[in-house]
């Protein structure tokens, strides 16, 4: 594959396009938000302390969090940081702006300043504008990322950058398949190139904007291989545009040493692939989800969920965890809730800040040996698929099906490959619709499955599927018949 | 007999597609035949293919937390498309934020909706629920 | 040392002034007692339950609890094993019983009734009765253990097993320690030889009660070994009486890997020793406690406590887990946080059920060597101090510091241990006091101190035990300088 | 200067001995001299000490939550004994179960008490308070 940065008038020509789509765009002034981002103090920028994070071992805290308003935003943003001791902080955008549907995020604002609260699930930056992102990103001490779910996030990345983000997350495959329906990959793709070159040409221009791929997808039963695939290609295509602070993600998969093993392979995997790329002159980080998929409703459960995530951040030493509420199962949380998310990891994290558990084993390294393999099959695809062109590459697999994400929206996804968890709760695939995997490879994974088939007295079937996707929010890992 | 129709879908701008996969596998393994328009889907798609089908009620699932703006006006515009007798249920996570069950089923009964279920709904009580009340509506 | 059974005709002679110590002695009648215990179903056996724990490789969850007055008391078992899934039940003695105050504890009740809340930390059981504990053991669906702090459990022993509880804590050591202050340390073994033998007698007669050693002593900073060697002479105290189910704790100490190696060696050890003492007809169980130091305040962070503790238990396998409440802090738990903490508990459990996690590397293998030669230097010393007589051993290795426990406020204790956490939380060793450790194990813990001190450019002193005393409170593991 | 004297204890049937080892550790490097009683104090064990020391204080521990029960007529007793210008402080997990400080604080100050501390107190600032609290009290 070649890799190639988008030309600059092309990228200006486009510009103009772009911030015409809503009335906000015509604010944005590409030298003045630099000058804007140089003023911005140190300690505040995103991609240096995932760097120190790094450097200093560290895991960094962060929630999810976004609301309506700009004031009570600012309010939610405060208290995590205060209360919460969160060491990064998010704007959590709503999901009209996401769709770009900025007249319906505008009734979203009317309606929540009539009501007196947020009637929006995340906070409309676009429809807030430079100067409103401004007053969020200024009334905070800690660096801030913008936490999206967006196919075309061009416009929402011209503001929130000028507007004072020194993060944002997000990608071509990863902000399209999982939260959309009709967004052609191409396109979305291409929206992405966009975003990647204006955080290279920040870059260029010495101000490091930190990006990251968003790495669970669709939260549920995703087996680290088809996360890992997408992270390392979405990775690419950042580096390709000048992007040098990246930050690759995985979403907790619930047994732990699956997960350890995903965590570094991830890294080493991602670091390699780079490299063979040709990519030297970046910063790979590491973060870490807690568990994405459905919650349990009692709040004592929630916690436990939670604090097992951060057991796992810390053995793996990630530079970042993503933090869960207790309130996850039941409705975006209150600030108190979100700050208690915050205060049970931080504790898990700082208890174990100084003991190394379990780093490495003969089931870690079995596992770090399947993954790895597993990508290699993935990857090897794309690149035979691409003739060259990697955003060519990842369409055509996802076409063919060598691509494919469990459970996802997009009619671009095939949606065949079907994953379930074995006798361990290792999450395994039970079919794997087109994917390129070798018969080796299968065969692990269909053994595994037929252990628990056996040890169940029932066949590996949709139920078994049904059962291990509701296991977690009724207090179990494996979805077992009663 | 011909299978029962019921038309499913998650309304808005909403993406969550889990339990909309899980939705349409139990109701059909119920024995209804299940339209899925799948996630994102507006208000006059449902009623499109509410019509198409002759379909007994509409499932309407909002996850994200808009489904108070989503579903506003739903039950008017089935009513004008003569759709007057057909069932509206809807499920999941209906408002932003953690709120008593209470107040979000009072506010989506007012909207128009037959029956109001929260996240954590028993699927096989609500295929009962559904059978009677189809029976109830004089519908098969 | 020789272990010999009582005599039954000193049993009765001392039973005979036993009973008289407070009114509702005269109601307790050993050959009901009996009839009565045959009646109980077996799945509310304490001693079946662990036995089939261990067999299905289980780890049941115990809160603990207790109130003054019978009908709150049963209100709030019920919510535990219902609300809280609790699989063992307690009834958790007040501390005016445990020191024998009946008196005092009737004040209690009283006052309790006038104010409509309970004013004492537990059930007081002798005051109510042999009628009132039976209240209590009928009203519930679970196997129940009277857990409580008592030098002098002789009565307590005779109402609550007449009572119909099947499980009995406790021990001549543990039991006055780190719980009283002036009772003379032979009197309370020999006080426990006569529950051990009470214990003994049902068994005799078929009726098997589970017996549990309180293994986390102070529960504070306590080296794995120390507690190790109480439990075992203990456990060897009470086979000796006839003693058949015997469960060992241990306590939370905070590092992962050297709670893991404090588990298996508890087991190990005891095993061995029981078994070179001659006994072989006993069924050895593990219980473990979550973080029985300072908890603290804030709940969420006392959830991650608890479910970090939770995590331990399961990469374990222990049978048995003892719950702590978001309320530790703070004070006895109202019956939705005791539930709270079983529900966090319990998903914590179950979410790792079917995982094999850091059973076992070279960090467990070299602290399970230190706890194994530990214990010999000590239980070599006490053989040697006994004369043949345990009882003497015991109190001649107290006497002489050659048995000491950090913190504990009894007079017959020298105090004079000072433990510390080393760099990476293990809990080791600053002052030995008069503890028969090799020079070589001596070395081993202060080289592991200075690595700390180093790293925190200060000299190991009490101020080091302080901070680390107070660590986990303010969320941290070590209590390093700000 | 003589240091000033207090007399420090855990009152009642109450075992908890970590905090007590603490608070003497700190009092005593503070610059006061400490006669600790431990744990399992009585009123008149702190009473007959405070009276043999000339204390300026007495510090009363209450963990285990029986505090209420045996703080009770404290006052009355020193009074009785003759130190009706000593300084009351009691701290710790004073009642059962959680409880809002400010009602803690009522009942104790109700009972004769000066100062009343929960648990998370910083002792810092307890020592700042005693200073001045003694000095106030017209003591040294
Ligand atoms: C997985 C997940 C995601 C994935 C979804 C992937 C995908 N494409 O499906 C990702 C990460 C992409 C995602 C994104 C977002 N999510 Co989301 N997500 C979840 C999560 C963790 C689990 C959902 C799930 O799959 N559950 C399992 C399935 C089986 O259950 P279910 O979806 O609830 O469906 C069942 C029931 O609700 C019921 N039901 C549903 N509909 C109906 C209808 C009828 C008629 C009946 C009878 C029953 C019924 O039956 C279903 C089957 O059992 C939930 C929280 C939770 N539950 O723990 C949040 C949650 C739903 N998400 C939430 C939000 C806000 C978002 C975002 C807007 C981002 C944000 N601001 O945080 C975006 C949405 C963007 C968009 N355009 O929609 C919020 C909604 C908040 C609210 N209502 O107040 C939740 C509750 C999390 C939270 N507490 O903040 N999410
Ligand atoms: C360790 C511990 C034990 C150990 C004690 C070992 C020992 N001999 O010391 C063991 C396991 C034996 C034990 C036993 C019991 N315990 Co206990 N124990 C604890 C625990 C976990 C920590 C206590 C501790 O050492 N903290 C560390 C020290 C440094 O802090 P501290 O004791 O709070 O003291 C500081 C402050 O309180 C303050 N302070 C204290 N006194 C004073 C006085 C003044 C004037 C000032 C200014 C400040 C001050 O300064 C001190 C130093 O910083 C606490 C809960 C917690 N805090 O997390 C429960 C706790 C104190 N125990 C409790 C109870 C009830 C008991 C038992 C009755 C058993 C039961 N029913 O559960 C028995 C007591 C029997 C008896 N006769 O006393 C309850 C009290 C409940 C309440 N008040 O409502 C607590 C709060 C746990 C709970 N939530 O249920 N316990």
């Amino acid at each position: 594959m070649r890799f190639e940065q988008m030309a600059w008038k092309d990228f200006l020509a486009q510009r103009l396009e772009v911030l015409k789509t809503w009335p906000t765009g015509k604010d944005v002034d590409l030298d003045e938000g630099l000058r804007y981002q140089r003023g911005i103090p140190e300690p505040k920028n995103f991609a240096r302390a995932m760097n120190k994070a790094k450097s200093g071992r560290k895991t960094l805290i962060q929630p999810r969090a976004g609301v309506a308003l700009i004031d009570d935003h600012i309010r939610l943003l405060r208290h995590l940081e205060t209360e919460g001791t969160a060491d990064l902080l998010p704007t959590t955008i709503d999901a009209y702006t996401r769709q770009n549907r900025y007249a319906e995020a505008a009734v979203g604002i009317e309606k929540s300043t009539a009501a007196g609260h947020s009637l929006l699930n995340g906070f409309p930056a676009v429809n807030h504008g430079v100067s409103g992102c401004r007053r969020v990103t200024e009334a905070v001490t800690k660096p801030i990322q913008v936490r999206h779910g967006t196919p075309d996030a061009r416009l929402l990345a011209e503001i929130s950058l000028a507007g004072g983000f020194t993060s944002y997350e997000g990608g071509g495959i990863s902000y399209n398949i999982p939260y959309a329906k009709k967004v052609d990959l191409g396109d979305s793709l291409r929206a992405w190139r966009y975003v990647d070159r204006l955080v290279g040409y920040y870059e260029e221009n010495g101000i490091s904007i930190n990006r990251e791929p968003f790495g669970p997808l669709t939260g549920t039963l995703l087996p680290p291989f088809i996360g890992h695939v997408v992270a390392i290609l979405e990775g690419l295509l950042a580096l390709e545009q000048g992007v040098k602070s990246i930050t690759l993600g995985y979403g907790q998969g619930g047994n732990v040493l699956q997960d350890l093993a995903a965590l570094t392979s991830l890294r080493e995997l991602a670091g390699e692939y780079f490299a063979k790329a040709g990519f030297s002159d970046f910063d790979l980080t590491i973060v870490f989800h807690q568990w994405m998929g459905g919650f349990p409703e009692d709040e004592a459960k929630a916690f436990a969920v939670i604090s097992l995530g951060a057991f796992v951040a810390a053995a793996a030493e990630v530079e970042k965890i993503i933090v869960k509420s207790p309130h996850e199962a039941m409705g975006i949380p209150t600030k108190e809730a979100n700050a208690s998310g915050l205060k049970a990891t931080r504790q898990v994290l700082s208890m174990l800040t100084d003991q190394k558990i379990c780093a490495d084993n003969d089931i870690i390294r079995r596992e770090k040996e399947l993954i790895r393999n597993e990508v290699r099959c993935l990857m090897e695809a794309v690149e035979n698929a691409a003739g060259g062109d990697p955003i060519q590459g990842i369409c055509r697999a996802f076409a063919g099906g060598l691509l494919d994400i469990p459970f996802a929206p997009s009619i671009y996804n095939r949606g065949r490959v079907l994953p379930a968890r074995d006798n361990e709760g290792f999450i395994r695939l039970f079919s794997k619709g087109n994917l390129p995997l070798t018969d080796d490879i299968m065969s692990f994974h269909k053994d595994r499955l037929a252990e628990r088939a056996k040890a169940e007295s029932r066949p590996v079937t949709f139920q078994m599927v049904t059962d291990d996707i509701y296991a977690i929010s009724k207090s179990k890992l494996i979805g077992r018949p009663k | 007999m011909n299978p029962t129709h019921l038309v499913l879908g998650v309304i808005g701008a909403d993406c969550h597609s889990v339990g909309n996969k899980i939705l349409d596998a139990y109701f059909t393994e119920a024995g209804f035949h299940v339209t899925n328009l799948g996630v994102m889907v507006s208000q006059d798609e449902f009623i499109d293919a509410a019509v198409e089908t002759d379909a007994a009620a509409i499932l309407v699932s909002s996850l994200y937390g808009h489904g108070e703006i989503d579903c506003e006006g739903l039950r008017a515009k089935c009513v004008e498309r003569g759709l007057d007798r057909i069932l509206l249920y809807v499920g999941g996570n209906l408002v932003v934020g953690k709120t008593p069950y209470a107040e979000v089923e009072k506010k989506f009964l007012d909207m128009g909706f037959n029956r109001v279920f929260g996240p954590q709904v028993d699927l096989a009580e609500v295929v009962e629920l559904l059978r009677s009340d189809i029976a109830a509506a004089g519908r098969k």
